[in-house]
C-alpha cells in the first residue's frame, strides 16, 4: 500500500462513489456511512502519508510514475512536497469535515443523498488529485474534474439562484482553465524533448517574452480560481447559492488552487515573468485586500460578507507571493492553510445559523450570545482568528506576508495594513449585530449547536490554536521545498 | 366422374367469389366471418375434387380438407371472440366504424 | 342409364346452382340471422357434393363440425350483438361496386385459365376408394406433424379466444 | 529560585481561564472565582520573589525558538529588568486585589464564571506582555489583552450600548495596532531583530546606531507610538475608553485604569532606546501626551457619571505618562505608571463600592454617602487625595516627577498645562467626593449600604498603597526608584526643585477649596462659569466633539465606502462579465436567426413539402380494413393479369 500511497489518497474517494452506486437509494443511512467511511479512510490514509513524508527534504517524495499516452509523452506522474503536503492535509481535513456537515445539512436540503455524495467523493478525488499531479496534462485533468462535481453540487442543492451561480461558477473557472490549456500546449511545445513531466519542465529554460505570455495564460487561470481581483464576481454568487458543505470546500480547498498553481507552475517555470509581473501581483494583492474589505463591510448577507472576506483574505496570500522572498512564501503557503480552516469554520457556522433561522440577514439577528452561549464562544472564536488575534493562526500567516511584503514594498504592506483594521470591522460589526445587544424575540426557540456541529468545528480550533501558538510545528514542512522553489527563481537572475 | 372437373372449379370459384364479395362488402364483422366460411369451403370443395381427380394420393385432399375445416372452426372462435371485446369496447360491431389505424 | 346419369348430372347441376343462390344470399340478405342460415343451408349444399365425390367421412364432418358447431357460435354472436344490427342500418359499404367488378374480373380470368388448363385426371385416384380408415392411417401416419400442429393451433385458439372475450376486471 | 518558574507566572492563569471557560459554567458556578484568584495569587507569590530579586541587582532572562523567519528564526523568552519587575509587581498585585473584589462585586450573575475566565486570560495576556523579551510576544499578549477588553466591556452585551462600546473600542485601538504592526515590520527590517535586548544592543552605542538607517528607525518611532496612543487611549484615539465604562467596574478598575491601558505606556518605556536614538520624534510623543492630558481634565469637568469622570481622569494620567516619556523622563512616566495604578484602581473600586450600594452612577443622584459607607468614602478620599496631588501621598510624588522633568527639561509650556491640569484634577476629583460622600442624600429613591468585606479589604489594601508607593521615587529614598530604572535604560535626571513642589501643591490645594467652595456651600459659580464661557463649557460637555467628528469624517465615509464599491462590484465588474454574457447571448441570437431562417427554412421547406405529399397520400390510409382488403385484392388482380399476359 505504502508504494502506492498517494494513488490511494487520490483514487480512494473515487472507490467509494462507485460502491455509492451499488447502494439502493433509500439506504440512506448506508450511503452516509459509506461517504463518511471513505473521507475517513482518505485522511487516515493522508495521516499515514504524514508519518512516512520527511520534512526536511525539499524535492518529491512518495513519487508514483507510470507512462499513461507515451505518443505525447503524457505520464501518470503523483509526487508530493512540502507545498503540496500542506494543501492535500488541508484537502483530507475539510473534506471530512464537510462529509459530517453533509450528514444533517443534506438530510434538511430533502434527499438525493446518493447523487450528492457521489459528486462530493468524485470532488474530493478531483481536489487531491489537483495537488498531486506533478504531470501538466495530468494536472488539467484533475483541475476539470473538480469543475464538473461542483457545477452540479451548486446547481441541484444549492440557495434560490443556484443555476444562474452555478453556471457562473462554471464559465468563469472554464474560461480561465482554457487559458491555462493554451499555455500548457505552449509549454509542451516549448520544451525539448516535448514533455509535460514538471520535474524535467523546472530545469529548461525559455525566452522572456515567451515566459511572459505563457505565464500571463497561466495566471488567468489561477487567478480566476482564487480570485484575484477584477476576478472576482464568481465567489459571492457560488459562495452564497452553494450548500453549507460545498461553500466550505470551495473557500477551503477550491480557492487554494489557484494559488498552488501559483507556487507549483508559473513560479518555477517562469521565475523571470514572475518577477516581472511582481509589482503587478503586488498591487492587484493590495487592491483585493481592501477592496474585499470594504466590501465585506457592506455586507448585510452573513455569507456574503464571509465570501468577500475570503476575496480580502486571499490577497493576503498573493501579496505573500508577490514578496518573492523566504518569508512571504511561508506567509502566504500558511496563510492557504490557515485560510481554509477559518473560512471553513465561518461557513459551516453560518450553516448552522441558517440551518436554525432560514435567513442570513445580519440586522435580523441579535442576542443570540445569550441564547446560544457555544456557538457565541465558536463563532467568536473563528471570528478572532479571521481577524488575525495573534495566539491564533491566522496572525502568524499575515504577519509572516505583511513581513515578507515589507522587504519588497513599505507602501503595498502599509497599504494592506488597512485590510487587518477592515478585517476587524467587518468582523466585529457581523458579532455585534448576530451575538450582541438585545435578543430579537423571534429567536427566542433557538437551540444551541449539537454534537455533530460541534465535531466539525473542533478539529480545525485544534488547528488554529496550534499553529497560532506554535506555527513550527506546520511550517518545518514547508520551508525546505520552499527554499528551494526561492532558489530556482533566484537562480535565473 | 359425373361431372367434368372444371365444372366444379368452377363452382368453387363462384362460391369464393361470393365470398369474398362479402368480405369486401358487409359492414358488419359477423358478416364477414361467415363470408370468410363461405371462402373456405370453396377451398374445401377445390382440394376434394382435385382429390377425387389429379392427385397422386386419394386421401390427401380429404386429410387437408379436414384440416380446412379445423383451421375455419378456429377462425370462426377467434374472431367472434374479437367481435365481443370489440363490441363491450367499442359498442360496435361495423367494421368502418373501427378506423384507429389511420393518419 | 343414360337418363339415370343425366338426372343425376341435373341434380348435381341444380344442387351446385342452389348452393350458389343460397351462397349469394349469404352475402346479400341484410338480416344477418337470415344469412347464418343460408350459410347453414350453403354448407350443407357443400356437405351434398363432398358425396358426390364419394367423401362420406368429410360430408359428415362438415355437417357436424360446420353446421353444428360454426354456425351455432355465429348465430350465439348475432344474438349477442343483434339489436346493433337493425334493418335500418346500411348493411354494405359504399365499396360494393368496385368489389363486385373485381371480383367479376376475378371470375373472369380465373374461370378461362380453368377451362383452358388441360387436366391431368389420374383414373386410378378416380377409381379409388378412401376409407375412413385410410384416412385415420394418413392423419397418425403421413400427417402427424401437421396433424399435431392443427391440434396446438386449436388450443392457442380456445385460450385466446377465451381471454380477448373475458370481460375486463372493472378498472 | 529558578528564574524558568516564570513562565508559570502567566501560565497559571491561563490554565484558569482554560478550566473555566471549559468547565466554568456547568460545574465550577460561583467557585469559578476562587480559582482565578488563587492562580492569580500564585502568580503573585512567583513573581514577587523574582520581582525583589531584581530590586536588588537581579536581571533574568531566558529564551526559546518560536517562529522561523528568513534566515533566522523568532525566539520567544522572558526578560525581568528594573521595568519590566515593577509592572510585574505591580500587576500581580493590583490583578490579585481586584479579583478578590470582582468575587464579591459580581456575586450572583448568571454568568460568573465567564467574567473570572475573561479576568485570566487578560492577566495571563498582561503578565505575558511585561515579562516578553521581544516585541512580536509583545505585541500578542497586547491583542489578546485587547481581546479581553472587548469580551469584557461587551460582558452585559444584552445592553445595545455596551455592544456598541466594545466594538469601538477594540476597533479604536485596532487602529493603533496596525501602527504598531507596521512600526516592528519596519524594526524588524531596519535591525532584522524585534529581541528588546538585542535592540538595546544595537542602538545603545553610537557606532553601531550610525549603521541603521534613521529614517527607518523615525518611521518604526512614530508607528509604534500609534500603538500607545491607541491602547493608552491618547488623543485622537482616546474615545473608546470613557465607552469601555459599560463593562463591570473591577473591569474598568483592572483593564482601564492599572494595566492595559498603561501597556501603551510601557511600551514606549520599552521602546524607549528607539526613541532616544532619533529624538526627533520625542516631540511628537510630549504633544500628544501634554494635550490629552489637558483636554482630558477639561472634559472631566462637565462629566457627571461617576465612571466617566473617572475613566476621563485615567486618559488625562495617562497623558502625564506619555508627556513625561516624551520628555525622555522615562524615571519620572513609569514611576507615575504605577503608583497610579494603585490609586485609580482603588478610585474604580470604591465607585464600584458605590454603585454596588446604590445602583445609580450619575453623580447628581447621590449625596451624603459618608456615614453609610464610611471604608468605601474613606479609602476613596484618600485615593482622590493621591491623584489631586497632596503629599505625602503617592501621586504628590509621582506627579510632582513629571513636573519637574517639564521644568527642568527647558518645557515651559508643558509645565504650565500640566499644572493647569493638576489643578483641574484636584478640582474634578474633589466635585465628585463632595457630591457622592458629603451634603444631603439628592434621591430618595437610593438606599445605600455599605459593601460586604470581601469588597471593602481590597480597598484598604489599595489604600495602603496608595499611600506608601509614593515613598521609593521621593526624596526621603533618595529618588532610589529611578535610579532604579536607570539602570535598564540610561535617562537624565533632575534635581528637585521647590518651586515645582509648591506649584504642585498650590494647584491641588486651590482646586480643592473651589470644589468645596462650589459644591460643600452650595455657591452658584459653577451655572455662572458656564453661561460665561458656554462655549467653553459645551466643548467639555461634549467631549471636544471628537465623536462626532469621527461619525461623520471616518466612519459614515467607510460605511458608504463599502456600499460604493459593493454597488461599484455589482454593477461595474460583474456588470462585465454580465455584459460578456449577454453580448455572447446577443451574437447567439443573431446566429440564432440566421439558423431560423436560412438554415431551418431550408430544413422546413424539405419538411413542408413532405407533408404536403403526406396530405395527399394520406387519404389512402383509411384505417378500413375492408379498403386496404380492396385495394389489396385489387392489386393482385392486376399483378396475376399482368404476370397472365392476358390482356
Amino acid at each position: 500500500m505504502t508504494s502506492h500511497l498517494l494513488s490511494w489518497i487520490t483514487f480512494t474517494p473515487l472507490l467509494g462513489a462507485f460502491l455509492l452506486l451499488c447502494i439502493p437509494k433509500r439506504a440512506h443511512n448506508s450511503i452516509r456511512w459509506i461517504a463518511l467511511a471513505t473521507t475517513a479512510i482518505t485522511a487516515a490514509l493522508v495521516g499515514l502519508a504524514f508519518s512516512l513524508f520527511r520534512a526536511s527534504e525539499a524535492g518529491f517524495q512518495l513519487v508514483e510514475r507510470a507512462v499513461w499516452i507515451p505518443q505525447f509523452g503524457v505520464q501518470y506522474l503523483l509526487g508530493m512536497d512540502g507545498i503540496s503536503f500542506p494543501m492535500v492535509v488541508l484537502t483530507a481535513l475539510i473534506s471530512l469535515m464537510a462529509c459530517l456537515g453533509s450528514l444533517t445539512h443534506i438530510r434538511v436540503k430533502g434527499g438525493r443523498e446518493k447523487e450528492y455524495y457521489f459528486l462530493f467523493l468524485l470532488l474530493e478525488t478531483g481536489m487531491m488529485g489537483t495537488f498531486l499531479a506533478l504531470d501538466l496534462f495530468l494536472f488539467y485533468i484533475f483541475w476539470e474534474v473538480v469543475l464538473v462535481p461542483m457545477y452540479f453540487l451548486i446547481g441541484i442543492w444549492g440557495g434560490p439562484r443556484k443555476e444562474y451561480a452555478a453556471i457562473k461558477f462554471f464559465l468563469y473557472t472554464l474560461a480561465g482553465s482554457l487559458f491555462m490549456l493554451i499555455g500548457i500546449v505552449a509549454v509542451y511545445f516549448a520544451s525539448s524533448p516535448h514533455t509535460f513531466d514538471m520535474t524535467l519542465l523546472t530545469t529548461m529554460k525559455y525566452g522572456l517574452l515567451f515566459q511572459k505570455v505563457v505565464f500571463l495564460a497561466f495566471f488567468l487561470g489561477f487567478a480566476i480560481k482564487v480570485p484575484v481581483f477584477p476576478f472576482h464576481t464568481w465567489l459571492p454568487d457560488a459562495h452564497v447559492e452553494a450548500p453549507t458543505p460545498i461553500s466550505v470546500i470551495l473557500a477551503g480547498v477550491l480557492l487554494k488552487m489557484g494559488t498552488y498553481g501559483f507556487l507549483r507552475f508559473s513560479y518555477p517555470l517562469f521565475p523571470d515573468a514572475a518577477r516581472w509581473f511582481q509589482p503587478a501581483m503586488g498591487v492587484l494583492a493590495v487592491v483585493g485586500i481592501i477592496y474585499g474589505g470594504f466590501i465585506a463591510l457592506a455586507q448585510t448577507d452573513f455569507k456574503k460578507m464571509v465570501a468577500y472576506s475570503s476575496v480580502s483574505h486571499m490577497g493576503f496570500v498573493l501579496l505573500g507571493l508577490a514578496a518573492m522572498n523566504a518569508d512571504g512564501f511561508r506567509g502566504a503557503l500558511l496563510q492557504m492553510f490557515n485560510h481554509g480552516t477559518i473560512t471553513g469554520g465561518l461557513f459551516l457556522l453560518v450553516g448552522v445559523l441558517y440551518d436554525r433561522a432560514h435567513t442570513r440577514d445580519l440586522n435580523d439577528f441579535g442576542g443570540l450570545g445569550a441564547k446560544m452561549p457555544v456557538y457565541a464562544g465558536i463563532l467568536t472564536f473563528f471570528s478572532l482568528a479571521s481577524l488575525g488575534l495573534p495566539g491564533l493562526s491566522g496572525f502568524i500567516s499575515e504577519f509572516l506576508s505583511l513581513l515578507g511584503a515589507y522587504q519588497y514594498s513599505k507602501l503595498i504592506t502599509a497599504l494592506s495594513a488597512i485590510g487587518i483594521l477592515l478585517a476587524a470591522a467587518y468582523l466585529l460589526y457581523m458579532i455585534q449585530r448576530v451575538l450582541l445587544g438585545k435578543l430579537n424575540p423571534k429567536w427566542a426557540a433557538l437551540p444551541d449547536m449539537n454534537a455533530l456541529e460541534l465535531s466539525t468545528l473542533v478539529p480545525l480550533m485544534v488547528f488554529i490554536v496550534a499553529i497560532g501558538l506554535y506555527p513550527k510545528i506546520i511550517l518545518e514542512y514547508m520551508i525546505p521545498t520552499l527554499d528551494g522553489l526561492l532558489g530556482t527563481i533566484r537562480g535565473g537572475i | 366422374m359425373i361431372i367434368p372437373l372444371p365444372h366444379v372449379l368452377l363452382f368453387s370459384l363462384a362460391l369464393f367469389g361470393i365470398g369474398a364479395y362479402g368480405v369486401l362488402t358487409r359492414r358488419n364483422i359477423i358478416g364477414i366471418l361467415i363470408s370468410i366460411e363461405l371462402m373456405l369451403n370453396a377451398a374445401g370443395i377445390n382440394l376434394i375434387a382435385f382429390s377425387k381427380t389429379t392427385a397422386l394420393a386419394p386421401e390427401t385432399g380429404q386429410i387437408f380438407a379436414v384440416f380446412v375445416i379445423a383451421i375455419a372452426a378456429m377462425t370462426a372462435t377467434v374472431g367472434l371472440a374479437i367481435v365481443l371485446a370489440l363490441y363491450r369496447a367499442r359498442k360496435t360491431v361495423f367494421a368502418d366504424e373501427v378506423n384507429l389505424l389511420k393518419w | 342409364m343414360d337418363i339415370l346419369n343425366f338426372g343425376i348430372k341435373v341434380g348435381i347441376y341444380a344442387l351446385m346452382a342452389g348452393t350458389l343462390v343460397l351462397a349469394v344470399g349469404v352475402v346479400t340478405l341484410r338480416n344477418l340471422f337470415h344469412s347464418a342460415l343460408c350459410l347453414a343451408a350453403t354448407l350443407i349444399g357443400t356437405a351434398a357434393l363432398y358425396l358426390v365425390f364419394h367423401a362420406e367421412f368429410l360430408a359428415a364432418v362438415q355437417i357436424l363440425l360446420y353446421v353444428g358447431a360454426v354456425v351455432t357460435v355465429i348465430i350465439f354472436a348475432i344474438m349477442l350483438t343483434e339489436h346493433i344490427a337493425e334493418r335500418s342500418v346500411a348493411q354494405r359499404n359504399r365499396q360494393s361496386l368496385p368489389a363486385l367488378l373485381g371480383i367479376l374480373v376475378l371470375i373472369a380470368v380465373t374461370g378461362r385459365i380453368l377451362l383452358k388448363t388441360p387436366w391431368a385426371v389420374n383414373p386410378a385416384t378416380v377409381g379409388a376408394r378412401v376409407t375412413v380408415a385410410d384416412l385415420g392411417a394418413a392423419l397418425m401416419g403421413t400427417y402427424v406433424f401437421p396433424f399435431e400442429l392443427v391440434s396446438v393451433i386449436l388450443i392457442a385458439a380456445l385460450i385466446g379466444a377465451v381471454i380477448v372475450a373475458k370481460k375486463e376486471k372493472s378498472s | 529560585m529558578n528564574p524558568d518558574m516564570i513562565y508559570l507566572v502567566p501560565l497559571l492563569p491561563f490554565t484558569a481561564f482554560v478550566v473555566n471557560i471549559l468547565l466554568g459554567a456547568r460545574f465550577l458556578k460561583h467557585r469559578a472565582s476562587w480559582l482565578s484568584i488563587a492562580t492569580s495569587a500564585a502568580a503573585c507569590a512567583i513573581a514577587l520573589p523574582i520581582c525583589f530579586a531584581v530590586f536588588k541587582g537581579g536581571h533574568f532572562a531566558g529564551e526559546f525558538s518560536w517562529l522561523p523567519v528568513g534566515g533566522g528564526t523568532l525566539r520567544f523568552g522572558y526578560l525581568i529588568d528594573p521595568l519590566s519587575a515593577s509592572l510585574l509587581f505591580m500587576v500581580t498585585i493590583v490583578g490579585t486585589l481586584i479579583q478578590i473584589y470582582a468575587s464579591g462585586y459580581m456575586a450572583g450573575d448568571p454568568r460568573y464564571s465567564r467574567f473570572f475566565a475573561y479576568v485570566s486570560l487578560f492577566m495571563a495576556a498582561m503578565l505575558t506582555l511585561v515579562i516578553s523579551n521581544n516585541f512580536i510576544l509583545f505585541f500578542m499578549a497586547w491583542e489578546i489583552m485587547g481581546l479581553c477588553s472587548y469580551l469584557l466591556i461587551g460582558f452585559y452585551f444584552e445592553r445595545e450600548s455596551a455592544a456598541k462600546a466594545c466594538f469601538k473600542a477594540f476597533l479604536t485601538t485596532r487602529v493603533g495596532d496596525v501602527g504598531f504592526l507596521i512600526g516592528m515590520l519596519t524594526l524588524f527590517t531596519a535591525l532584522g531583530t524585534l529581541n528588546f535586548s538585542e535592540i538595546n544592543g544595537a542602538l545603545a552605542h553610537g557606532s553601531a546606531r550610525a549603521a541603521v538607517p534613521a529614517s527607518l528607525l523615525v518611521m518604526s518611532a512614530l508607528f509604534m507610538f500609534c500603538g500607545t496612543v491607541g491602547k493608552s487611549a491618547q488623543f485622537p484615539l482616546h474615545v473608546w475608553l470613557p465607552d469601555a465604562m459599560e463593562g463591570p467596574t473591577p473591569v474598568s478598575a483592572l483593564i482601564h485604569a492599572a494595566t492595559m491601558v498603561a501597556a501603551g505606556v510601557f511600551l514606549v518605556a520599552r521602546a524607549f532606546v528607539i526613541f532616544m536614538a532619533v529624538p526627533e520624534t520625542m516631540p511628537v510623543v510630549t504633544a500628544i501626551g501634554c494635550f490629552t492630558a489637558f483636554m482630558a481634565a477639561f472634559i472631566a469637568l462637565t462629566q457627571t457619571d461617576i465612571k466617566r469622570i473617572l475613566a476621563y481622569s485615567t486618559i488625562s494620567q495617562l497623558g502625564y505618562m506619555v508627556t513625561a516619556l516624551g520628555m525622555q523622563g522615562l524615571g519620572a512616566g513609569t514611576f507615575h505608571l504605577i503608583t497610579h495604578a494603585f490609586f485609580k484602581a482603588l478610585l474604580f473600586l470604591g465607585a464600584g463600592s458605590v454603585i454596588h450600594g446604590t445602583h445609580v452612577q450619575d453623580i447628581r443622584q447621590m449625596g451624603g454617602l459618608f456615614r453609610k459607607m464610611p471604608h468605601t468614602a474613606i479609602t476613596f478620599i484618600i485615593a482622590s487625595l493621591a491623584l489631586a496631588g497632596i503629599p505625602p501621598l503617592s501621586g504628590f510624588w509621582s506627579k510632582d516627577e513629571i513636573l519637574l522633568t517639564a521644568f527642568a527639561s527647558g518645557n515651559i509650556v508643558v509645565f504650565w498645562v500640566l499644572t493647569l491640569s493638576a489643578f483641574m484634577t484636584a478640582f474634578y476629583m474633589f466635585r465628585l467626593v463632595f457630591m457622592t460622600f458629603f451634603g444631603k442624600a439628592r434621591d430618595p429613591h437610593v438606599h445605600a449600604h455599605e459593601s460586604p468585606a470581601v469588597m471593602t479589604l481590597p480597598l484598604w489594601c489599595l489604600a495602603i498603597g496608595s499611600v506608601v508607593l509614593g515613598f521609593p521615587g521621593s526624596p526621603f529614598m533618595h529618588h532610589w526608584f529611578q535610579r532604579f530604572l536607570a539602570h535598564a535604560v540610561p535617562h537624565p535626571e533632575y534635581h528637585p526643585s521647590a518651586f515645582v513642589m509648591s506649584c504642585s501643591v498650590i494647584a491641588a490645594v486651590s482646586g480643592i477649596a473651589l470644589a468645596g467652595i462650589i459644591y460643600l456651600k452650595n455657591v452658584h459659580w459653577a451655572e455662572a462659569v458656564a453661561k460665561a464661557f458656554r462655549p467653553l463649557y459645551q466643548l467639555s460637555l461634549n467631549k471636544f466633539y471628537v465623536d462626532e467628528i469621527y461619525s461623520r469624517f471616518v466612519i459614515r465615509p467607510f460605511l458608504a465606502l463599502g456600499r460604493v464599491l459593493f454597488h461599484f462590484d455589482a454593477t461595474v465588474i460583474d456588470g462585465a462579465v454580465n455584459g460578456a454574457g449577454t453580448g455572447s447571448m446577443w451574437l447567439g441570437a443573431v446566429k440564432n436567426w440566421f439558423d431560423k431562417n436560412i438554415v431551418d427554412g431550408l430544413v422546413n421547406f424539405v419538411g413542408a413539402f413532405t407533408c404536403f405529399l403526406n396530405s395527399v397520400v394520406k387519404r389512402l390510409q383509411t384505417g378500413l380494413v375492408q379498403n386496404y382488403l380492396l385495394i389489396a385484392f385489387l392489386g393482385f388482380l392486376v399483378f396475376i393479369i399482368r404476370e397472365l399476359k392476358l390482356i
